[in-house]
């Protein structure tokens, strides 16, 4: 896998020819003063995006230190390699496309990193999000055009295809919580030692009565699940822990409330009328605690870039992630959808955008096209 | 264009290179991600297009001066799906294991755009011996491309070349699955591009 | 053309869907109204009225065979009936396939104390779920775009702009709906019983090449202005592998017509879906500061790529 | 007009010259192809029942065909055999009826040749001769038993059964004592690199030689695949001096009773196949028994 780059033959001529892990390119930004053409979202409030990013960040550390408690001392591990992985991928390929090198610095290649690492099982062997970093960040974004121009969520298409190669590995590593406070219990075990299942696995294929008898009475499952204390994803299992993070940005209105509620009341109203033995019988809360719905509503759909910009695109993006979801749960292959449901809904973006536009108060233009 | 006046060896050179059918052109984009999974599979299916271009283009070259222009297109087509089907039946009779591997896309050769293309293009208006070492140098440079995407694929998919486990694992299975056939042609278009301005570069300077 | 907005069009589509997805169901004795399989290893019987207890619950009443079996008949495990006592769930031992239609046949059903007859059942799944399998299954599942790889010329050469791409995959449809379901009748009819299916390959390719015609014919005379918007892509649609393809797929497996119908409509909209959705990305791409030597065609490529794994969520998916 | 003609003229030709040259190329291929398509099926079932280059099949080797149909009469149902029969010097064919719980019904004799009989066609209209009217029968399967100097050696079954994506054809062969003798796995459409790897030699060479007592019950394990047996499963990669025999008769002894051990990630594939395989063998150890019994009962000499 050899990508590379070149502008034209003179600025190529200028460039140093850099080579560096699996990309080498030349190429130096061709620097003019130019009309700054950008797409949605536009900001216009003093906030400025490093900042909101960074906010992001630390809205995202709770749930990595928790992880830690509840999967042990490698969860932390993994997510550094993660992060350093998908930021020095950032660097490299942004300094051999000779694009100027402190957009790491806003902080987007971080959060890239983090959710990355909280979407993969929390047994997986180090190397392995080293690869996920570079393709969510060269093939999803450099590739693209850098930050704002993505089409997809990086660290979604990251986890993607990771589960594509890597099936094995991605689809049995979880771990069961630690109970005891011993952090570096599976510290070096191997997977298959102490691999075990998801509650939404074992919901797939064995039913609702195995998961009671697995994790205990409802009240129990609820209250465990709430805290975080499942097998589950390094960062999606607690959703106490979650939705405090994403209330926060809420509150500084760093993102809006319809999408990630959308989401979520759609997974649970779906799952409650098509998820049971008959029509309205589904577990609700099980299904939104369980699984990467929660983060998924407020961090991963939520992404400025990826996401409608109008209340009515943002309800009906946030729905088809829910429908989506709850149809590839169901009815679908793997146990979890969340992810592939953003994926799935992340190219509607510039249609909705464009459908629901607000309203213009001049008179309509001629349609160009 | 310059066409007419290139040699035999000119013509049959660009086709493989400066006018590959799959990373120049862009054309018969289907087989190269759909079954490039292996460089056996490039060889086969690149035998079998390679066949129909040089038989079609002869065929064609052979008749030009009788095709009612009206008619020329139905013409084609009518060609090409001869020898498609005499491939097709050929192949099933006595290399059947070959035949299962490509599955649909050996009938399906009968819409590839490069072939009629190239009907249209070039052998309608040359000569039998050009027509054919032009049929010749695109049916070799898709062969080239299918078999150098298949190189890729079975390397970074099963760790293998031509069926051969040379490096004993599977690196990322990911490249022997079905999606893994767009992003590698994406990436192996940009990188012959690149090589282009390299090489364009080094001739100037 | 111009008071339909495309997003009238999503609207349309997913009403027809709806419209497919409920459908109704016959019967095969007059007090059972409905019976149908579940889960891997289970028959479920709906009745008219309630029935005993005693009756519904003991095995013995019931013997089922797979129709091509009919000597060897699969235990039944538990017979449960639910509390208002008109559905009745049989567990078979072994799963069972339901691929094949089963032979349920039952001792006289005993309701309230009186007698309606033994019931002999076919219970296999509805033709209507097969149909929508396969449609949902060529739009979606296995989009011939994005898993079978086939329309990739037609497919990056009009999606550049939402508006063609809308325009080709709706001519594509309709052309693909019509030839295909024409090719079907010719197989079936002519090219089989005379053993001429070596001629497949060119009977098909002028079936489409016909059916352009056809089509655009008719456009002509009956809607000017649809065929001012779409006229130019019907010459297109002959480039497109999918529109071979789909014809020698259903002369390969040997689809009714029903069938066939099905797998063309799925086909032609999942090419809709897949050109709409690329569409979107690439308008937006052209803003985008992409690499130079990837820019046009190469990024298209790895953007298909990305939703090639995207429609990996859809794998295994089976909703009937 | 004198355009339209002309065009019409030239094309008519053209797709003269085309179909002459497609039928020409038709029937220069049609025998092979049949000829490859039978050595293909031939030689699979060689391989299946143990022989190979260093232990050729006898030369007296023969597969028979049995063909069972489903016949209906009004709403009687009957099982019918076609079984090929010794009647002096040449083979002939026998309809053999059944009923449901294996009783003797009726015995018609088929009026057709060996060799005809293979084909599909040609069966129903030598049936449709002693089979009147009211009757309707059904083709269901075919099963191949293979003798050798008057004795059964195997049998091969043919079928297909459900997978994960769609139907999997598979052959089966079982030994007189319905040992399972081998799996070969023909068309399938699994998931590249996932399910496909059912066709390997490490999954299918797991079903070979588990007894009949085992088979009814055989499960798949979500198990990793012990790398020794995997070593002895694969049987085309062996090296000279790999094994030596005894250690090859501790693995089969270990693993003799051992349960099918899943394909990483496509444990739902694997079991579509050994269910398949359950059933096939199941179904068909009942129907022989019952058969045989029937054929014995009634004193018809069936040519196996």
């Amino acid at each position: 896998m050899t990508e590379s780059e070149a502008t034209t033959v003179e600025e190529a001529e200028k460039a140093i020819p850099a080579t560096e892990e699996e990309e080498e390119a030349i190429a130096p930004e061709a620097v003019a003063p130019e009309l700054y053409v950008s797409i949605s979202p536009h900001f216009k409030s003093k906030e400025s995006v490093s900042k909101i990013m960074w906010t992001v960040v630390a809205c995202l550390q709770p749930p990595l230190i928790l992880s830690v408690f509840i999967f042990g001392f490698q969860t932390l591990i993994i997510t550094l390699i993660s992060v350093l992985s998908c930021v020095g991928t950032e660097y490299v390929s942004n300094r051999c496309l000779g694009r100027p090198t402190d957009s790491i610095k806003d902080g987007s290649a971080v959060i890239t990193g983090l959710l990355l690492a909280y979407v993969i099982p929390p047994g997986v062997p180090y190397w392995m999000p080293i690869l996920g970093g570079v393709v969510a960040i060269y093939v999803t974004k450099v590739l693209m055009g850098g930050l704002g121009y993505n089409m997809f969520n990086p660290a979604l298409i990251g986890r993607a295809f990771l589960v594509a190669t890597y099936p094995v590995a991605m689809t049995s590593a979880w771990l069961p919580p630690i109970r005891d406070a011993s952090v570096f219990k599976y510290m070096g075990a191997g997977v298959d030692a102490v691999s075990t299942a998801t509650p939404l696995y074992i919901l797939k294929h064995y039913g609702m009565a195995a998961v009671i008898e697995r994790f205990g009475s409802l009240s129990v499952i609820y209250r465990d699940f709430f805290i975080g204390l499942r097998p589950g994803c390094i960062g999606e299992t607690s959703a106490f822990i979650l939705i405090i993070g994403g209330c926060f940005l809420i509150y500084k209105r760093y993102v809006t409330w319809h999408i990630p509620v959308s989401v979520i009341v759609s997974v649970g109203l779906l799952t409650w009328i098509f998820g049971g033995e008959k029509f309205f019988t589904g577990n609700p809360l099980l299904a939104v605690l369980s699984g990467g719905v929660i983060i998924g509503a407020f961090f991963m759909a939520t992404d400025y870039v990826t996401s409608p910009t109008q209340v009515t695109g943002k309800i009906i993006f946030g729905v088809g992630v829910g429908a989506l979801t709850v149809l590839i749960r169901l009815k679908g292959g793997y146990p979890e959808g969340v992810c592939y449901a953003i994926l799935l809904m992340n190219p509607l973006t510039p249609a909705l955008n464009r459908w629901f536009k607000p309203k213009r108060f001049a008179p309509e233009p001629e349609e160009g096209a | 264009m310059a066409i007419k006046e290139k040699t035999n060896k000119q013509l049959f050179v660009d086709g493989i290179l400066k006018e590959n059918p799959i990373f120049k052109l862009a054309l018969s984009m289907c087989p190269a991600v759909g079954i490039s999974t292996s460089v056996m599979n490039g060889i086969l299916l690149g035998t079998a297009v390679l066949f129909v271009q040089v038989c079609s283009s002869c065929t064609i070259s052979l008749v030009r001066n009788y095709i009612h222009p009206k008619i020329r297109i139905p013409t084609y087509t009518l060609t090409i799906a001869t020898w498609v089907t005499v491939i097709d039946l050929v192949l099933a009779a006595y290399v059947p294991v070959a035949y299962k591997a490509m599955g649909l896309f050996v009938r399906l050769i009968v819409a590839f755009a490069i072939i009629t293309m190239r009907l249209e293009m070039f052998a309608c208006k040359n000569p039998l011996p050009k027509s054919f070492w032009d049929g010749f140098g695109m049916g070799l440079g898709f062969m080239f491309a299918m078999m150098t995407l298949g190189f890729v694929r079975e390397l970074l998919g099963s760790g293998m070349i031509m069926g051969y486990d040379v490096l004993g694992f599977k690196p990322l299975l990911y490249f022997v699955l079905p999606c893994a056939g767009f992003v590698t042609v994406g990436l192996m278009m940009g990188f012959f591009n690149w090589i282009e301005v390299v090489y364009e570069r080094r001739k100037k300077g | 053309m111009k008071s339909i907005k495309s997003y009238h069009l999503l609207v349309g589509v997913l009403l027809i869907a709806a419209l497919f997805l409920t459908g109704c169901e016959g019967a095969g004795h007059k007090f059972v109204k409905k019976t149908e399989f579940k889960d891997s290893d289970k028959i479920v019987l709906t009745f008219a009225g309630p029935v005993d207890e005693v009756w519904a619950t003991n095995v013995a009443n019931f013997s089922c065979y797979e129709k091509p079996d009919p000597d060897i008949v699969l235990t039944i495990k538990e017979a449960v009936l639910s509390p208002e006592k008109t559905k009745l769930t049989l567990i078979f031992e072994a799963p069972l396939n339901t691929g094949e239609a089963h032979i349920l046949s039952t001792t006289n059903i005993m309701s309230e104390g009186q007698d309606m007859g033994a019931a002999l059942l076919t219970v296999k799944k509805l033709y209507f779920g097969v149909l929508m399998t396969i449609f949902l299954g060529a739009a979606l599942i296995k989009n011939f775009v994005f898993t079978k790889y086939l329309g990739l010329c037609v497919f990056f050469g009009c999606s550049q702009k939402r508006s063609t791409a809308i325009g080709m995959g709706m001519v594509f449809t309709i052309v693909i709906a019509f030839a295909a379901t024409m090719a079907w009748a010719l197989y079936q009819f002519v090219l089989k019983p005379y053993q001429l299916t070596f001629l497949n390959i060119v009977v098909f390719i002028g079936l489409v090449s016909l059916s352009v015609q056809g089509v655009d014919t008719i456009l002509r005379k009956i809607n000017p202005a649809l065929f001012k918007a779409f006229g130019v892509y019907l010459v297109l649609v002959i480039a497109n592998c999918i529109a071979i393809a789909v014809p020698l797929i259903l002369a390969d497996n040997e689809y009714t017509g029903w069938e066939s119908f099905s797998l063309a409509l799925g086909a032609g909209i999942g090419f809709l879906i897949a050109l709409f959705l690329m569409a979107c990305v690439r308008e937006k791409l052209e803003l985008a500061k992409v690499p130079p030597s990837f820019q046009g065609l190469p990024i298209a490529f790895v953007t298909a790529g990305l939703f090639a794994l995207a429609f990996l969520g859809f794998s295994g998916l089976s909703i009937y | 007009m004198n355009q339209i003609i002309k065009i019409t003229f030239a094309l008519t030709i053209s797709c003269v010259i085309a179909a002459s040259a497609m039928g020409l190329a038709y029937t220069m291929t049609a025998k092979a192809k049949k000829h490859n398509h039978h050595m293909n099926v031939y030689n699979a079932m060689i391989g299946l029942l143990g022989f190979g280059e260093d232990n050729p099949a006898p030369s007296d080797l023969k597969f028979l065909n049995v063909y069972r149909y489903i016949v209906e009469d009004g709403d009687k149902k009957f099982l019918g055999y076609m079984v090929p029969v010794e009647k002096g010097t040449e083979e002939a064919y026998e309809m053999v009826l059944i009923d449901l719980e294996g009783n003797f019904v009726e015995k018609l004799e088929v009026p057709i040749s060996a060799e005809k009989a293979e084909e599909a066609q040609d069966r129903a209209k030598a049936l449709q001769k002693v089979l009147a009217a009211p009757k309707i029968f059904a083709y269901a399967d075919a099963s191949v038993i293979a003798t050798s100097g008057g004795k059964r050696l195997g049998y091969v079954l043919p079928r297909k059964f459900p997978g994960f994506r769609t139907f999997i054809h598979g052959i089966v062969a079982m030994d007189p004592k319905f040992e399972l003798l081998g799996l070969e796995i023909m068309e399938h459409e699994e998931d590249a690199g996932l399910g496909k790897e059912i066709e390997q030699e490490y999954f299918r060479n797991q079903f070979k030689g588990k007894s009949y007592e085992k088979l009814k019950t055989l499960e798949v394990v979500k198990k990793p695949l012990p790398v020794e047996y995997k070593k002895y499963l694969e049987k085309s990669k062996w090296e000279e001096g790999m094994f030596t025999e005894e250690q090859i008769a501790e693995i089969r002894k270990q693993y003799k009773d051992a349960d099918i051990y899943a394909i990483t990630a496509s444990t739902i594939s694997s079991k579509a196949v050994t269910d398949g395989v359950k059933n096939v063998a199941k179904k068909f150890a009942y129907r022989i028994d019952k058969l045989d019994s029937v054929l014995k009962k009634e004193k018809i000499h069936a040519a196996f």
